[in-house]
C-alpha cells in the first residue's frame, strides 16, 4: 500500500472539568495513507471532532502520539516548521458560524491563510484567488464583502471550506464539512474534493454522519464508539460485511430518499451488552478489516469469514 | 481551583514583597524626611531623632527591619502622630472608609449595570442618549468637583434642598453625599462598559434562542445577557473596589470624613515612613485579593475561561 | 389563459456577461467601518465638536487681544462681559484666552495619554491573556506592583529627577495609566481566546500578533474604546494633580484641569472660573464619547443598518 | 461606625445661652502631649486642656495662671515661681515637680520632643537636649511643692511669656510615670490642669472637650463643651459655619477660602487681626545675579505689595517693608517700614547699577530668574503677580517653579534655589524671633547664605542687654542692616481672618495666632 | 378531507438592508400547514429556509431585516402584526423552534440543565425538582447518555451533536402546537437521528403537533414528511406530498436535487462524479429577472430570462413554479436517475393548470 502520511498511536484526549474527567478519546490508533480518504463515522459525542482537533494540535493530547510524515505533531517545533505544518494540514470546522470571525469580511477570512503563508503576490492576485475559491465552493464573489452573520448556515460552511482550501494543504481534516449543504452543493463540494485529491494527491480525514456520502468519498472507513475505534475497513467491505454490532446498527439506520422504503424500514438497535467476554482489543479479522472485539468473538468472526 | 488559588497566594506574597521593596526605596529617595519642617530642627536633635527611629542605620538594615515589620503586619509607631501606631491609624480609619466604600460600590454597580443595560436595550434611542449624557458627565467630572457640587446643592445653607449635613461622620445621612460622590465616576464607567458589551451580547444567537423560548425581554436580559456582558465590568471592579474601600482623599477632605483615604496622601506629604509603608501594604493586600477574586470570578462567570492551565503556544 | 409567444419557449442559455456585475469594492473591516462611521449622524456631531474645539484652541490664542499670562489685578474676578467673554480669573487674566490655551494642553495631554495607554495596555493585556499561565501571572503582577506603589511618591521622585515639561507629565501619567486598559483587554482576550475562529486561525498558522490584532482585539473593541474615552478626562485631571505637585505645566500656563481645580473654591463666588473649563471638558468628552460610540457601532458589522 | 458628636442639647432656641462651642481645628493634632506637640493644631487643643505658669490674656500680655507669683533676680537670670492651689482633673494637686518633670522630660533626648528647643533659654537645657550634659543638671528646680526655681542662660525679657507656651506646660508626674501612653487617647489617663478636659478623641474625625470641674478658675469658664471637628476643606468649613454647624470659621484653627473674602467683607462679618508673622521671598545670595545687593533691592523695591494685599490675599495684610512685624512692642513703625512700597523708579536705578556691577551690559542681559514656591494656590497667585510685576516694571524674566512641600523645603534648606517663598510665624512675642533667623549663614532657617558680622554682633549683644530700650535699639539697628542688604524681600505681615457667631464672645486670639476658649461664652 | 390549518404563509417577502444593498432573502413565499402534519422544506442552501422559519417566530433581527410584504397566519392571526409582548406568549409554548446552528444557539455561560428547565418554568407551573426531572427525562429521550451528569455541564463541554440534541430537547419541552425544526439532525449520527425522528413523530401523535422540518437530507424527508416544499432563491418552486415530490417531481431544480444524491450503490471508486447542478446560486441582492433557476438550468428557455414563471397545479396538492409546465413549452425529459424513480401517481391532472393570483 501507499506510504503512511499519518500515524495515530494510542491517542488519548481527556478533559478535566469541575465534575470529573471526560475521556473524549480513549486510546485510538490508526494510520492514514497518502492520497486516501479515511472516513470517520460514529455516534454523536463519541470523540470524532476531538480526534480531529488533537491531530491538528488544537488540544494537547493527554497521551499517545500523532506522527505526520514520521514526525511527532505534538513535539516542539520551530516557528518555520510549525508554519510549514500548518500549511500542510488543515481543518474544516464542524461549527461553521463559530469558526468565522464576526468582524472579518468573507474576503479576509478566506484570504487569511493566503496572507499568513504569503501565497498571493499582489492584492489583486489575492482577491482573484478568493473569488476563485468562492466560486469553487458555490458562492459568488458578491459575497466576498459580506460578514459571516449575513449568511445562511450552508453558506457559512462553504466559507469554512474555502478557507481550508486556500492554503492548498496536503491533508485536510474535514469535520462534517457538508452537513449543512443541500445535496446539489454537497455533490459539488464532494466532487471538488475528489478532483483535488486526484490532481494533487490530497489526503482527507472525513468526519460525517451521512453514510452514503461517506461511503462514496472514502477509501476506508473507521467507526467510533465512545472514544474508541470499533471497526476499520475499506469502504465497500464495511458496508457489505459489517462485523461490529454498532456498525450494523448504524447501517440499518441510514435513511433513504424513498418514502415507501422509509415507511417500512426496520433498524437494528445496538446493545453494548451483547459482547461476550472482556478484554476487547482491536484485531484484524480479515486483511485490512479491523474490529474491536474480545478473544472469544474474534475466534467466532474469523470462523465466519473463512 | 484550590491549587490555583494557593499558587496565586504565593504570587501575591511575591508581589507584596516587590511592592514593599519599591515603596521603601522610593520613599527613602524622596527629598525630606519625617522631621523636616519649615522651621529646621537643630542638627543634633534631628540626629537624635533619626537615631531613635533607626533612620541613621544603613538603608539596607532599615529595609530588612521594615520587611520584618511587614511580615508580622506590625508597622510600628507613626512618626508624626505621637503615640499612635500605624495599626491604630488603619483600624480607626478603615471601618469608616469601608462603610462608605461598600455603599459607593453598591451604588456604582447597581446603577452602572442598570444604566448600561438600559442604554444597550434602547440603543440609539432617547433612553440611550439620556444615559450617555449622564454617564459622560460622570466620567468627565472628577469627584472633587462633583463632591463640591453635591455639597452645594444638597447641604449648603444657600440651597433649599439642604437635606444632608455639610460634612462630618455622624449618622447614615452623612454617608449619602460622599458615597454618591465616590460612586459616580465608577457608576458612569461601569454603565459605559456594560452598555458596550451588552450591545455585543444582545446580537448573539443564544439571545435569539432565549427569546424563542418565549422569555420576556427582561428575563432574557437578566438571565442571559447580563452575565455574558459582565466581564469587563468585573475586571474594572477589582481595582476599583480596592481603592474605593480604602477611601478617597478628596472626598474625605471635602466631607470631613475620618477615613483611611487621607493617610495615603498625608503620610506621604508628611514623610511619615511607617504610615506610608503600612497603608501601602494594607492597600496592596486588599488590591491583590480583589484582583484574585476577579480572576476567580472570570471562571465562574464564563466557564470557558481557564486560568489554571495555559494552552500550548502556537 | 393569456397566450404566450411561442418563440419564448425555445431553449436558451444565460448571458455570461449578465453575471459579471461589478461588485462593491472590497473593503477591510476598518475601511468599511469608516464608511459606516460617516453615516452615523451623532458621531459626526461629535467629530464636529472636537474639530471646532481644536480649531478654537489653535486660533483663539493667536488672534485674541489678550494674553493668557498678563495679569490685571484691578480687573480680577470679573464676570463674563463683552470685554471678557468668559470673565476674568483671580489675577484678572482673560478666561476666554486661558480656556483655549488650556484646551491646547489638556487635549494634547488627554490624547497623548490615551494613545499611549491604549498601545501599552492593549499589548500588555492581550499578551498576558493570550500566553496565559506564568507569563500572564508575571505580567499582571507587574501591573499590580505599579498600581499599588503610591503614585504620589513616584511623582515626587520624578519631580526631583526629571525636567519639568509635557514629556515628563505624559511619562508620569503613563506609568500607571495603561494598567486599566491592560486589565480590560486581558479580560476580553481571556474570554475570546477559546473561540472557534481563533482556533481556526491558529490552525492556519497565524502568529500571535496576527491572532491578537486581527481576531482578538477587533472583537474587544467595545470595552477598549470605552476605556480609552475614560482615559482622556482622567489624564486631564491627572495633569492638574501633577501640576499641583509641581510636575505639570508651569504657571502661568493653564490647562483645563488646573483651571477647573483652581475654580472649585470659587464655585459659589465666581462660578465662571469653574464652569467654563469644566463645561468644555464635558463638551469635549461628549465629543470623544460619541465618536467612541460611533466607532464601536461602526466596528460591529451586525449593527449595520 | 459613626462618632456621634452632635451638640444635641446645646441649642439656643429656648432663649438659654448656648454652652457648646463648635469649632474646626482642620486636622488631627500630631500629639496632645505638651512636650511632644509641635504643630499649631495640637497647640490649639493643649492650650484649652492644660495651663502653664502664665497665660496670655485678652490684652496679649502674660498673666499669672498656675503661678500665683513670679520673682525675677536682678540679673534677670533666675526666676522663682510660686504656684497657686490648683488641681489636676483627677483631683491631684498641681505641684512644682510636675513642671520640673514635664520640662526635663521634654529635654531628655530619648523622648524625641521636637520642640524641646523652646526650652533652650534655660540654663544647660540645650546641652542636655543635645546629649552633651545630664538632664538632671538643667536649671529647673522644684524647691518644694509650691516653688519652682528656674535659671536661665541669658536674661530673657520674654521668658514669662514663654511660660505660657505649651512646651512649658506641666504634666502630672504620677500619672505619666505610671502610664507612658497616657496622652494617646481620651479617658481617665488623660489628666490635665486647664479649663477643659479631653472627653472624646475620635482620631482623624473630631475632639470633644468638656469643662474641667477641678479647674481653679472654673467659675470663669462658661462653656460646657467644645466640639472640635477636623475639616480640611476650607469651603466645607465656611459652609458648615453658614449653616450653623460651626460657630467659628477661619483662623486661627481653620481658614477661609480667599474667594469668599470679598463677599464676607461686604456682608460685614469678617474679623481681621494682625499677627506676628511675615510672608517673604528669600534670595539665595550665593548665586549670580542675586549675589548683588542692588539687584536684590531692586527686586524687593519694585514689588507692588499694596496690590497683592488688596487684590490677591484680600485679608488686609500689612505690606511689609521691614522684617519685624509691627505687632511687636517698639516696632509699630514697621507699618510703614524702611522703604517705599512699589518704588519702581528707585528699583530701576538699582537694577541698572547692580547689573553693571555684575558686568552685564544692560538689564536685559540679566538671566532668567527662577522663582520657587511650594504648591499652594495662594503662593502661586502671588508668585504669578510678582512675576508679572518684575517683568513689566523691571524687564526681568522670571520663571516659576513649584514643588511639593517637602521637596521644596529640601531645596530651600539646601540652597538649591534662586528666589524662594518663605513665611515665618513668631514663636514668642519678641523681635529677636524674627531677626535671629539670619544670624548665622548655617543657621537652620537662614537659607539665604547671607551673613553679616555687625548684625551678628548686635544680636549677641542684645541677648545680654537687660535694658529694654537699649536692647530695642540694637535690634532696630540690626533690622536696618538686613534691610539694607536685602537677603530677603519682605512682602506682607500676616493677618488672621475669621467669621464667628455674633453671639460668641470672649474668644482670645493672641498676636501669635493662638486661640483660647477659657473666657469664651455665648450671649443670649 | 382538509384538516384544520394551523399556519398559512401568504406572499411573504423579507429583505435585509446591508451596506452592499438590499438582500431579498425571501421573495413571496406561500405555503400552509395543517394540524398534525409535517411539512419538509428542502432547497438550495441560502434559499431562505431559515429566514422563513425565523420569520414565523418573529426572530429576524430588525434592523437590518424587515418585512416587505405578506402575512403569516398562525391559528388565523397574523403574526406580522403582533406585538413583542404577544409574541412572548406564543414563542416556546405555541411555536417552538430548533435553530440551525446548535453551537452558538446555547448560552455559553449557563448550565445546560438550566437552559432546558427555563422553558418549563416559563410555560408551566412546575416545581424545581420536577423541572429538573423533566430536563433529565428530555435529555434521555434525545439520546444523551448520563443526563443527570450532563445537565450540570456547560455547552462547550458537549459535542456538536449533543448540543443539537439539547436544542431539540428544549424545543420539545413545552409540547408546542407548531414545531419548527431547522436542520435539527445534521450533526447527528444516523442511529440517533432515527431515534429523534421517532421521538418527534411520537410527540406529534400525542399532542397533534404540526412540524416544519427543514433539512437537506432527502432520506430524512422521505422518512418524516407528509408534504414537501422545495425552495430556490427565496421562493418555493415546487410543493407537493412526499410521494409527489419523490416519485413525480416536475421542477428542474427538484430534479437536480434528486440527481445529486449518491446512493449506497454509487461507488466512490473511480467511476465518477456525482451529478451536481452547475453554476452558482444567484445573488439575492440582485435577484435575476425571470426564473431564478434558469441561469443554471439545462432546460432554460428564453422566457425564463424575461418573465417570472407562474405557479402551475399538477394535482390537488402538487404545485410547480416553472415555465416548463406551460402548454407552449417543449416536452423535456428529466435526468436518467430521476426518471428511474418516476411513477404514475393517483390524482395527477391530465394537464397542469395555471394558478391564478390569490388562490
Ligand atoms: N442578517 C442578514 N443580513 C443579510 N443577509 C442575510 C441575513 N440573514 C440571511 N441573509 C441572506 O438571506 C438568504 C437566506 O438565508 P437563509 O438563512 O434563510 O438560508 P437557508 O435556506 O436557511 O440556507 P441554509 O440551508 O444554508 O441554512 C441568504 O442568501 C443569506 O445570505
Ligand atoms: N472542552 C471540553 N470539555 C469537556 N468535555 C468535552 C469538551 N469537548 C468535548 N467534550 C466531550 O468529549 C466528548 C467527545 O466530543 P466530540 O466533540 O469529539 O464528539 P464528536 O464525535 O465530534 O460528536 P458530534 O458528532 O456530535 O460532533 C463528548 O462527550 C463531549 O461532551
Ligand atoms: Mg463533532
Ligand atoms: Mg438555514
Amino acid at each position: 500500500m501507499a506510504e503512511k502520511l499519518l500515524e495515530i498511536k494510542n491517542l488519548k484526549q481527556h478533559f478535566h472539568t469541575a465534575r470529573g474527567t471526560v475521556k473524549a478519546v480513549d486510546g485510538v490508533s490508526f494510520d492514514i495513507y497518502k492520497g486516501e480518504t479515511l472516513g470517520l463515522v460514529g455516534e454523536s459525542g463519541c470523540g470524532k471532532s476531538t480526534t480531529g482537533r488533537s491531530i491538528i494540535r488544537l488540544y494537547d493530547a493527554t497521551d499517545g502520539e500523532v506522527l505526520y510524515k514520521g514526525e511527532n505533531v505534538h513535539g516542539k517545533k520551530s516557528r518555520q516548521k510549525m508554519l510549514e505544518f500548518n500549511r500542510q494540514m488543515q481543518m474544516i470546522f464542524q461549527d461553521p458560524y463559530a469558526s468565522l470571525n464576526p468582524r472579518m469580511t468573507v474576503l479576509d477570512i478566506i484570504a487569511e491563510g493566503i496572507d499568513i503563508h504569503g501565497l498571493a503576490k499582489t492584492k489583486q492576485a489575492r482577491k482573484e484567488r478568493v473569488y476563485q475559491l468562492l466560486e469553487t465552493v458555490g458562492l459568488n464573489k458578491e459575497h466576498a464583502n459580506r460578514y459571516p452573520h449575513e449568511f445562511s448556515g450552508g453558506q457559512r460552511q462553504r466559507i469554512g471550506i474555502a478557507r481550508a482550501l486556500a492554503v492548498e494543504p496536503d491533508f485536510i481534516i474535514a469535520d462534517e464539512p457538508i452537513s449543512a449543504l443541500d445535496v446539489s452543493i454537497q455533490a459539488q463540494v464532494v466532487n471538488l474534493l475528489k478532483e483535488l485529491q486526484e490532481e494533487k494527491g490530497l489526503t482527507y480525514l472525513f468526519i460525517a454522519h451521512d453514510l452514503s456520502m461517506v461511503k462514496y468519498i472514502s477509501d476506508r472507513i473507521g467507526v467510533m464508539y465512545f472514544g474508541k475505534l470499533v471497526e476499520l475497513a475499506p469502504a465497500n467491505e464495511l458496508y457489505e460485511n459489517p462485523l461490529h454490532p454498532y456498525t450494523k446498527s448504524l447501517l440499518s439506520a441510514i435513511p433513504l430518499p424513498d418514502p415507501d422504503y422509509e415507511r417500512n424500514r426496520k433498524r437494528i438497535k445496538y446493545d453494548p451488552s451483547v459482547h461476550k467476554g472482556t478484554n476487547t482489543e482491536f484485531r484484524e479479522v480479515k486483511p485490512g478489516h479491523f474490529v474491536s472485539c474480545t478473544e472469544e468473538e474474534f475466534k467466532e468472526l474469523q470462523a465466519k469469514q473463512s | 481551583m484550590l491549587k490555583y488559588i494557593g499558587k496565586r497566594l504565593i504570587y501575591i506574597l511575591i508581589t507584596l514583597f516587590v511592592i514593599v521593596t519599591a515603596t521603601f526605596f522610593l520613599m527613602q529617595a524622596a527629598p525630606g524626611g519625617p522631621f523636616s519642617g519649615e522651621k529646621k530642627l537643630p542638627a543634633e536633635i534631628e540626629a537624635n531623632l533619626n537615631e531613635h527611629y533607626g533612620l541613621d542605620k544603613p538603608l539596607f538594615v532599615q529595609y530588612v527591619s521594615y520587611l520584618g515589620s511587614v511580615a508580622t503586619l506590625d508597622f510600628g509607631p507613626s512618626f508624626k502622630y505621637k503615640g499612635q501606631t500605624v495599626n491604630d491609624l488603619i483600624s480607626s480609619g478603615f471601618p469608616v472608609s469601608f462603610t462608605l466604600g461598600i455603599e459607593a460600590i453598591l451604588l456604582a454597580l447597581a446603577f452602572g449595570v442598570l444604566f448600561g443595560v438600559l442604554a444597550a436595550l434602547y440603543h440609539n434611542k432617547w433612553q440611550d442618549y439620556t444615559i450617555a449624557i449622564l454617564t459622560i458627565f460622570g466620567i468627565s467630572v472628577p469627584s472633587f468637583i462633583l463632591a463640591a457640587l453635591l455639597q452645594y446643592v444638597f447641604a449648603s445653607e444657600a440651597s433649599i434642598i439642604a437635606i444632608f449635613p455639610v460634612a462630618g461622620w455622624e449618622s447614615w445621612a452623612s454617608t449619602v453625599l460622599p458615597s454618591i460622590a465616590l460612586s459616580f465616576m465608577p457608576m458612569a464607567f461601569i454603565a459605559r462598559l456594560a452598555r458596550s458589551s451588552m450591545l455585543e451580547v444582545l446580537n448573539s444567537d443564544y439571545i435569539r434562542t432565549a427569546r424563542a423560548k418565549g422569555l420576556t425581554k427582561s428575563a432574557v436580559t437578566i438571565k442571559h445577557a447580563i452575565r455574558n456582558a459582565l466581564l469587563p465590568v468585573i475586571t474594572y471592579m477589582g481595582p476599583m473596589a480596592a481603592s474605593v474601600l480604602t477611601g478617597s482623599f478628596v472626598v474625605e477632605k471635602i466631607f470631613g470624613i475620618p477615613g483611611l483615604g487621607s493617610h495615603f496622601v498625608t503620610s506621604i506629604t508628611n514623610r511619615d515612613y511607617t504610615v506610608i509603608m503600612g497603608v501601602t501594604v494594607f492597600y496592596s493586600i486588599i488590591l491583590l485579593i480583589s484582583i484574585l477574586v476577579v480572576d476567580v470570578l472570570y471562571g465562574i462567570i464564563d466557564p470557558r475561561i481557564k486560568l489554571t492551565k495555559a494552552k500550548k503556544g502556537v | 389563459m393569456e397566450e404566450m409567444r411561442k418563440d419564448l419557449f425555445v431553449p436558451a442559455t444565460a448571458d455570461a456577461a449578465e453575471s459579471e456585475k461589478i461588485s462593491k469594492p472590497s473593503l477591510s473591516l476598518w475601511k468599511d467601518a469608516m464608511l459606516r462611521f460617516r453615516a452615523n449622524k451623532l458621531a459626526m456631531v461629535g467629530l464636529t465638536i472636537i474639530f471646532i474645539i481644536v480649531m478654537l484652541a489653535i486660533f483663539v490664542p493667536m488672534f485674541s487681544k489678550y494674553d493668557y499670562s498678563t495679569t490685571d489685578l484691578l480687573n480680577a474676578d470679573q464676570p463674563p462681559s463683552k470685554e471678557h467673554w468668559f470673565g476674568t480669573d483671580d489675577l484678572g487674566r482673560d478666561m476666554f484666552v486661558r480656556t483655549w490655551v488650556g484646551a491646547r494642553i489638556s487635549i494634547f495631554i488627554g490624547l497623548a495619554a490615551a494613545v499611549l495607554d491604549v498601545i501599552i495596555g492593549i499589548i500588555w493585556g492581550s499578551i498576558a491573556a493570550f500566553k496565559g499561565g506564568r507569563t500572564d501571572e508575571v505580567m499582571m503582577r507587574i501591573a499590580d506592583v505599579l498600581w499599588a506603589i503610591p503614585t504620589l511618591l513616584m511623582v515626587i521622585l520624578m519631580m526631583v529627577v526629571l525636567p519639568k515639561g509635557l514629556l515628563t507629565i505624559i511619562l508620569a501619567m503613563t506609568v500607571v495609566g495603561w494598567i486599566n486598559m491592560a486589565r480590560i483587554v486581558r479580560g476580553q482576550v481571556l474570554q475570546l481566546k477559546s473561540q472557534e475562529y481563533v482556533l481556526a486561525a491558529q490552525t492556519l498558522g497565524a502568529k500571535t500578533s496576527r491572532l491578537l490584532f486581527k481576531h482578538l482585539i477587533p472583537n474587544s473593541m467595545g470595552p477598549i474604546l470605552v476605556t480609552m474615552t475614560l482615559t482622556i478626562p482622567s489624564a486631564i485631571f491627572t495633569e492638574a494633580f501633577l501640576s499641583y505637585l509641581g510636575l505639570g505645566v508651569p504657571a502661568p500656563l493653564a490647562s483645563w484641569g488646573t483651571m477647573a481645580s483652581d475654580g472649585i473654591p470659587a464655585m459659589t463666588y465666581y462660578p465662571w472660573r469653574l464652569w467654563f473649563p469644566a463645561a468644555f471638558i464635558c463638551i469635549t468628552m461628549f465629543g470623544f464619547n460619541v465618536v467612541g460610540d460611533g466607532l464601536r457601532d461602526a466596528l460591529d458589522p451586525k449593527l449595520r443598518k | 461606625g459613626f462618632s456621634g458628636n452632635k451638640s444635641g442639647d446645646s441649642t439656643s432656641s429656648s432663649g438659654e445661652a448656648k454652652t457648646t462651642l463648635n469649632v474646626n481645628i482642620s486636622t488631627e493634632p500630631f500629639s496632645l502631649h505638651p512636650g511632644l506637640a509641635n504643630d499649631s493644631t495640637s497647640g490649639s487643643v493643649i492650650r484649652q486642656t492644660f495651663e502653664g505658669l502664665t497665660r496670655i490674656n485678652a490684652e496679649g500680655k502674660p498673666e499669672n495662671a498656675m503661678a500665683s507669683d513670679i520673682k525675677t533676680s536682678a540679673d534677670g537670670k533666675t526666676y522663682t515661681f510660686t504656684l497657686r492651689d490648683a488641681k489636676w482633673s483627677n483631683g491631684d494637686p498641681v505641684k512644682a515637680e510636675d513642671f520640673e518633670y514635664a520640662w526635663k522630660w521634654a529635654l531628655d533626648p530619648k523622648n524625641e520632643s521636637q520642640y524641646a528647643y523652646q526650652l533652650y533659654y534655660i540654663k544647660g537645657a540645650e546641652a542636655a537636649n543635645k546629649g552633651k550634659a545630664k538632664v538632671a543638671d538643667v536649671g529647673i528646680k522644684a524647691k518644694d511643692d509650691k516653688t519652682l526655681v528656674v535659671e536661665l542662660e541669658n536674661p530673657t525679657p520674654f521668658f514669662t511669656e514663654l511660660t505660657a507656651f505649651y512646651t512649658y506646660m506641666p504634666v502630672n508626674k504620677k500619672v505619666a510615670e505610671k502610664n507612658k501612653n497616657w496622652y494617646t487617647n481620651a479617658g481617665e489617663n488623660y489628666v490635665s490642669n486647664g479649663p477643659f478636659v479631653l472627653s472624646k478623641w475620635k482620631h482623624g474625625g473630631s475632639i470633644t472637650l468638656e469643662k474641667n470641674n477641678e479647674y481653679w478658675d472654673k467659675d470663669t469658664v462658661k462653656l460646657k463643651k467644645i466640639n472640635m471637628s477636623m475639616i480640611k476643606d476650607t469651603n466645607t468649613e465656611l459652609s458648615m459655619f453658614k449653616k450653623g454647624e460651626l460657630d467659628w470659621a477661619g483662623s486661627p484653627t481653620g481658614s477661609l477660602p480667599t474667594e469668599s473674602l470679598k463677599t464676607l467683607k461686604k456682608e460685614g462679618g469678617l474679623k481681621i487681626q494682625t499677627i506676628a508673622g511675615i510672608y517673604n521671598y528669600k534670595f539665595n545670595t550665593e548665586v549670580k545675579p542675586l549675589n548683588n545687593a542692588n539687584i536684590r533691592k531692586a527686586l524687593a523695591y519694585s514689588i507692588n505689595r499694596q496690590a497683592i494685599v488688596d487684590k490677591i490675599t484680600q485679608g488686609e495684610q500689612v505690606p511689609a517693608m521691614a522684617i519685624v512685624p509691627p505687632t511687636m512692642e517698639g516696632f509699630t513703625d514697621n507699618k510703614t517700614g524702611y522703604f517705599k512700597d512699589h518704588d519702581v523708579d528707585t528699583a530701576k536705578k538699582l537694577l541698572e547699577k547692580g547689573a553693571k556691577e555684575l558686568g552685564y551690559k544692560s538689564v536685559s542681559d540679566l538671566p532668567t530668574l527662577k522663582l520657587s514656591y511650594n504648591t499652594d494656590e495662594g503662593h502661586q497667585k502671588i508668585a504669578q503677580a510678582i512675576q508679572e510685576m518684575w517683568k513689566k516694571d523691571l524687564g526681568v524674566k522670571v520663571e516659576l517653579d513649584n514643588s511639593e512641600w517637602n521637596v521644596y523645603i529640601d531645596k530651600i534648606h539646601s540652597g538649591d534655589y534662586q528666589i524662594g517663598r518663605m513665611g515665618w510665624l513668631g514663636d514668642f512675642n519678641d523681635p529677636v524671633n524674627f531677626l535671629e533667623l539670619y544670624k548665622d549663614k548655617d543657621g537652620g532657617n537662614n537659607d539665604t547664605g547671607w551673613e553679616s558680622k555687625e548684625y551678628k554682633q548686635l544680636l549677641n549683644d542684645s541677648a545680654k542687654e537687660t535694658d529694654k530700650t537699649k536692647r530695642e535699639e540694637m535690634l532696630k539697628k540690626a533690622e536696618e542692616i538686613i534691610i539694607n542688604d536685602m537677603p530677603v524681600a519682605p512682602i506682607y505681615f500676616y493677618t488672621q481672618l475669621w467669621v464667628q457667631d455674633p453671639k460668641l464672645k470672649g474668644v482670645v486670639v493672641s498676636g501669635l495666632g493662638d486661640v483660647q476658649y477659657k473666657w469664651a461664652h455665648f450671649e443670649k | 378531507m382538509e384538516r384544520e390549518r394551523i399556519l398559512e404563509v401568504k406572499d411573504l417577502a423579507i429583505s435585509f438592508k446591508t451596506y452592499g444593498g438590499e438582500v431579498q432573502a425571501i421573495r413571496g413565499v406561500n405555503f400552509h400547514l395543517n394540524k398534525g402534519e409535517t411539512l419538509a422544506i428542502v432547497g438550495e442552501s441560502g434559499s431562505g429556509k431559515s429566514v422563513t422559519s425565523q420569520a414565523i417566530m418573529r426572530l429576524i433581527p430588525m434592523p437590518p431585516g424587515y418585512f416587505k410584504r405578506g402575512q403569516i397566519l398562525f391559528d388565523g392571526q397574523d403574526i406580522v402584526k403582533k406585538t413583542e409582548k404577544q409574541m412572548q406568549t406564543i414563542r416556546g409554548k405555541d411555536i417552538s423552534m430548533i435553530f440551525q446552528d446548535p453551537m452558538t444557539s446555547l448560552n455559553p455561560t449557563m448550565k445546560v440543565g438550566k437552559q432546558i428547565t427555563e422553558v418549563l418554568f416559563k410555560h408551566e407551573q412546575i416545581s424545581k425538582e420536577a423541572a429538573e426531572k423533566r430536563a433529565i427525562e428530555l435529555l434521555e429521550l434525545v439520546g444523551i447518555p448520563m443526563p443527570e451528569k450532563r445537565i450540570k455541564q456547560y455547552p462547550h463541554e458537549f459535542s456538536g451533536g449533543m448540543r443539537q440534541r439539547v436544542v431539540i430537547a428544549m424545543a420539545l419541552a413545552a409540547d408546542p402546537k407548531l414545531l419548527i425544526a431547522d436542520e435539527p439532525t445534521t450533526a447527528l449520527d444516523v442511529t440517533i437521528q432515527a431515534q429523534i425522528l421517532e421521538l418527534m413523530k411520537e410527540i406529534q401523535q400525542k399532542v397533534d403537533t404540526s412540524i416544519i422540518f427543514i433539512t437537506h437530507d432527502l432520506g430524512v424527508v422521505a422518512n418524516v414528511a407528509d408534504r414537501v416544499a422545495v425552495m430556490y432563491a427565496g421562493q418555493i418552486v415546487e410543493t407537493g406530498t412526499v410521494d409527489e415530490i419523490f416519485y413525480n417531481p416536475k421542477h428542474p431544480y427538484t430534479w437536480g436535487l434528486l440527481a445529486s444524491m449518491p446512493s449506497l450503490d454509487t461507488d466512490g471508486g473511480d467511476e465518477g462524479k456525482l451529478t451536481a447542478i452547475p453554476g452558482t446560486p444567484p445573488d439575492l441582492t440582485n435577484p435575476p429577472k425571470g426564473d431564478a433557476f434558469a441561469l443554471r438550468s439545462d432546460y432554460a428557455m428564453k422566457i425564463d430570462f424575461e418573465q417570472e414563471p407562474p405557479m402551475f397545479k399538477v394535482s390537488d396538492t402538487h404545485y410547480v413554479k416553472s415555465w416548463l409546465l406551460h402548454p407552449n413549452a417543449p416536452k423535456v425529459e428529466p435526468p436518467a436517475s430521476v426518471k428511474a424513480r418516476m411513477r404514475e401517481l393517483e390524482g395527477s391532472y391530465e394537464k397542469p393548470v395555471l394558478v391564478k393570483e390569490g388562490e
